[in-house]
């Protein structure tokens, strides 16, 4: 995901809510920015409500020293893990993780890009003991390999399965129906 | 004493005849819910629309007393070995109900995660369609298999004669 | 005591062991029966055991059925020996105070040992971490 | 016409990339290869026989010594001092399987634990018994089907799984519905809410040996189901909240429905009521059980009535609202020992909770449009179809190819009965979505099953599991 998502110049007024503003104003994710400078970060809105949450995009070196930056700041609620395949971009995986700070009410979500060739992402294990589970499921559905994870098996598919589902060039394996003009590729 | 016996199907005798009629009247399901058809099989074993009235309120949770395995659910690759290993366990005489679209055919999933219909892996007797079928559907399916046993067709898998 | 008096005893008897006889006879020549090698592995929630269960299981495991034995045989004693009582004398009671004196040694080791004791360590630990009881503050 | 980047290697047709972007022509010729033709086909690689493939290896609990993961089941990652010290030998452990067909384990999960006599040592949940591949489903699903994907995931909360699924593409749309919208959508999650709350108590009453709990639960569940299929037409997985506002507007003389609704279900809790708040069995087997501390609750990632047990005042419909929810007062239940007990009542008072919310929505509920004006999103009416040509492109449009939603990465939550449901979306313009990831609040539930469990007894796993109510669906996905 590129730092500033543009999107499509529709109207004025969401033109200006696209352009990021210097310092979020939310006080621990502001000093969370300046101990990490290449982190980039974006303010996104709920539909049909007012809350702002924060993403955070970091290269993989500091993923687990911004966790746990931003865990002693006061982020202590793990909330989820996820991996996302950019099958055409070039650092193709993505991780990223969700994390809630319950006093100051605000939710980040922190991601990092991690190439093809080498899909390693140091665990967060260590940070929060809930993403055990969530690691095991990214590495088993997309193969981002968790390096120091203590139980780095599959967890949802078979333990002899072969391949990783949700990457985009894992063909769903869908059986193609028999309708006269059923296409295969459903 | 096993097999299928051999007298013509649809001429049963008197004996015969009491035997099906006797197992269609308590015939006990092993609880295999799954998935959201499983909710649909405890609301149809509650009270509001009631599996009492054909003598099936019990639901066995061990194959050993059940006779009759509804597949309430979609069956995943992982638990595919699992619902073969409970149904070779269940005792003769044995019959399958597949319930839903997702136990019948794979459902709206088609794709790499589920068995594409539970005939795959087990012989099925009768498919209940609907996602998730209602209690009444339900209860007529179990009824179809009801005039079923009772018709004679089924003679797969008797113990008795 | 003629012979006669016997006869419902007997007959009791008797109509026991015709009818156990008679149902697993039965059972056994009219019950369909093909095993097969599923049918014959023990029932793991569907899961195939891969190896068979130890045969020989720890006494932890049966622990509430050696209590239930220990004591039900001496309620069995106590029952013969309470409708006889006013008979036995002085004797018979020392008799029978000896008897229970055994059986609360053993019930002394029982609870010596814990087995009586189902406060497990999670419940320990609640109170300990959780929800403190206000009178007596040291660990459960 | 706004154009859609080019890079839209839509899912379903895996169109290899040209390798004229620069980081492609550093890959090796192996991984060439790899790119080019190898692409895994599910089905090809050959699986054990059946039968025997139920053990599922590295997944499995192992033997003590090998265990790497024993800390983190035994609750020691939150420093939890209280380590049962007594180390008994060997073989008077016996590892045995809570499997994937077992009555009380609320689905298919399965559980291994090492009992020493009655008391648990170590539990692993394994699960994947349900696994539905939705998330690879979902991405060859347009917007529009979206709903009907995600509605089956937490079958017992299908409301707040297209909620979650509608925000987020209205987020990413850059929409909001028309108030009464909000308004339907607010009422029908709350009552889902009731039924979903209704079943676990139902289920948790059974598990523990009330039997009776269960079929008073499912006669107030029905009463919630009847109007569900009346509005939707389905009793479950209804596909009735979309991208855009509601699929239609609610049935006349839905106020009295609602006015009938809320006193039968106020008098059923008032029955659960007597029979299981001071019932000593059920106190017996509760309290004290399955304890989770408010730091294990933050570390595992549990919400909802779990979390709120343990005395974690964090609600979303308070703190991250949605949908206009902060207009209704309502309060929200805590406990107070995080115990099996306390989450019984929360959830008994979260009911009456949502059935004032539920009563409130009556009364204030906007007339008005039910679906967003927008055309590019909601398909016209019939009869607008007969009369303009623009109608009928709309509608061809919208059901031919779907909505077109820009490009852009966005993460909406809504409070669902366990916990918060979530649903992390990537889109990369197009009409379907490049990738959703589903935040299942069981998933994290499953994961504290160890940190619950260890050194109780069988009878207090069994119990604990009921009241975490996890449901499997939402597990595996």
């Amino acid at each position: 995901m590129t730092d500033e998502t543009m999107p499509p110049e529709t109207t004025e007024e969401e033109l200006e809510a696209a352009v990021v503003p210097e310092r979020p104003d939310v006080a621990s994710i502001a000093d969370l920015l300046e101990s990490f400078p290449e982190a980039a970060f974006s303010v996104h809105e709920y539909a049909s409500s007012d809350v702002v949450y924060h993403m955070v995009s970091v290269p993989v070196a500091d993923w687990v020293a911004i966790t746990q930056a931003a865990f002693d700041a006061g982020f202590d609620t793990f909330v989820d893990l996820t991996a996302i395949d950019h099958f055409a971009e070039a650092p193709r995986f993505e991780v990223a993780v969700n994390i809630i700070s319950m006093t100051e009410v605000e939710r980040l979500i922190i991601t990092t890009r991690v190439p093809y060739d080498d899909p390693t992402v140091p665990t967060l294990t260590g940070v929060f003991a809930g993403a055990n589970f969530y690691e095991r499921e990214a590495y088993d559905l997309l193969g981002v390999v968790f390096v120091g994870h203590p139980d780095l098996t599959r967890i949802l598919l078979p333990d002899d399965w072969v391949g990783h589902p949700l990457r985009k060039d894992y063909d769903i394996g869908a059986i193609p129906v028999e309708f006269k003009a059923g296409s295969a590729d459903l | 004493m096993a097999g299928v016996s051999e007298g013509p199907g649809f001429l049963m005798t008197t004996v015969n005849l009491g035997v099906a009629w006797a197992r269609t009247r308590s015939m006990w399901p092993a609880t295999f819910g799954l998935a959201c058809c499983a909710i649909e099989m405890m609301g149809t074993g509650a009270a509001h629309n009631d599996l009492a009235r054909f003598g099936m309120e019990v639901f066995r949770a061990s194959p050993r007393q059940a006779d009759l395995m509804i597949v309430a659910g979609r069956v995943s690759q992982k638990m595919a070995p699992v619902l073969r290993q409970v149904y070779d366990q269940m005792a003769e005489p044995k019959w399958v109900i597949a319930m839903g679209a997702c136990a019948s055919t794979g459902g709206m999933f088609n794709n790499y995660a589920l068995v594409q219909g539970v005939d795959e892996i087990v012989p099925v007797d009768i498919y209940v369609p609907g996602c998730p079928p209602g209690p009444q559907s339900l209860m007529h399916g179990i009824l179809t298999l009801h005039d079923k046993i009772m018709s004679g067709e089924i003679q797969r898998s008797t113990g008795l004669l | 005591m003629e012979l006669a008096d016997y006869l419902p005893i007997a007959l009791m008897t008797i109509l026991g062991v015709v009818f156990a006889l008679a149902s697993l006879v039965l059972s056994k020549l009219v019950a369909p029966n093909n095993p097969t090698p599923e049918k014959l592995a023990p029932y793991e929630c569907g899961i195939v055991p891969l190896q068979e269960p130890v045969q020989r299981f720890p006494v932890k495991f049966y622990l509430v059925a050696m209590l239930f034995v220990i004591f039900d045989v001496e309620i069995i004693f106590l029952f013969l020996w309470a409708v006889r009582m006013d008979q036995f004398g002085w004797a018979g009671i020392g008799a029978v105070v000896l008897f229970m004196l055994m059986l609360i040694e053993t019930l002394a080791y029982v609870w010596k040992r814990g087995a009586l004791d189902w406060n497990v360590a999670s419940r320990a630990r609640f109170r300990k971490v959780v929800a403190p009881l206000p009178e007596m503050e040291e660990a459960a | 016409m706004t154009d859609t980047p080019d890079t839209t290697a839509t899912p379903d047709t895996p169109d290899v990339p040209d390798t004229t972007v620069d980081e492609q022509a550093t890959m090796s010729v192996a991984d060439e290869r790899r790119r080019l033709h190898d692409i895994w086909v599910s089905g090809t690689e050959e699986r054990l026989p059946f039968a025997g493939a139920t053990n599922e290896g590295a997944q499995e609990l192992l033997p003590r010594d090998q265990d790497p993961a024993l800390d983190l089941q035994r609750g020691i990652a939150v420093e939890d001092d209280f380590i049962d010290p007594i180390e008994a030998i060997d073989e008077e452990r016996q590892i045995i399987n809570i499997g994937p067909q077992h009555p009380s384990t609320h689905g298919v999960l399965r559980l291994q634990v090492e009992l020493e006599g009655e008391t648990v040592r170590r539990v692993k949940p394994i699960i994947g018994y349900l696994h539905t591949g939705m998330e690879k489903t979902a991405e060859t699903l347009t917007y529009a089907q979206g709903s009907t994907n995600v509605t089956r995931m937490d079958y017992l909360s299908p409301f707040h799984n297209e909620l979650a699924f509608s925000l987020t593409v209205e987020q990413l749309l850059g929409i909001d519905v028309p108030p009464r919208a909000d308004a339907i959508r607010v009422l029908m999650t709350e009552l889902n809410r009731v039924a979903s709350h209704l079943l676990s108590s139902a289920t948790m009453g059974m598990d523990i040996g009330a039997l009776s709990m269960m079929i008073y639960g499912w006669r107030e569940r029905e009463v919630c189901l009847d109007f569900f299929e009346k509005t939707t037409g389905l009793r479950m997985n209804h596909n009735y909240i979309r991208p855009g506002g509601v699929a239609a507007d609610l049935p006349d003389g839905w106020e009295d429905d609602i006015v009938h609704l809320i006193k039968a279900v106020n008098d059923g809790v008032d029955e659960y009521e007597e029979l299981l708040n001071e019932n000593p069995i059920f106190l017996d087997r509760t309290i004290g059980v399955g304890v989770l501390t408010p730091e294990e609750c933050k570390q595992f990632g549990i919400s909802g009535p779990l979390a709120r047990a343990s005395g974690i005042d964090f609600d979303l419909r308070k703190v991250m609202p949605y949908c206009g929810i902060e207009k209704y007062e309502f309060d929200i239940p805590l406990g107070l020992h995080g115990d099996a007990n306390d989450r019984y009542h929360v959830r008994i008072e979260e009911i009456r909770e949502s059935l004032k919310i539920a009563g409130q929505v009556l009364e204030t509920i906007p007339s008005g449009d039910y679906r967003t004006p927008d055309p590019k999103v909601t398909p016209p009416p019939r009869k607008r179809i007969d009369e303009s040509m623009e109608a009928l492109i709309h509608h061809f449009k919208l059901f031919t190819s779907g909505i077109e939603v820009p490009p852009g990465t966005a993460y909406q939550s809504v409070e669902g009965p366990r916990g918060e449901i979530g649903c992390h979306m990537v889109s990369k313009g197009g009409t379907k979505p490049w990738r959703m990831h589903w935040r299942a609040p069981s998933f994290a539930a499953v994961q504290a099953l160890p940190t619950m469990m260890s050194d109780a007894l069988v009878a207090d796993l069994i119990a604990s599991l009921a009241s975490t109510d996890p449901v499997l669906g939402d597990v595996d996905r």
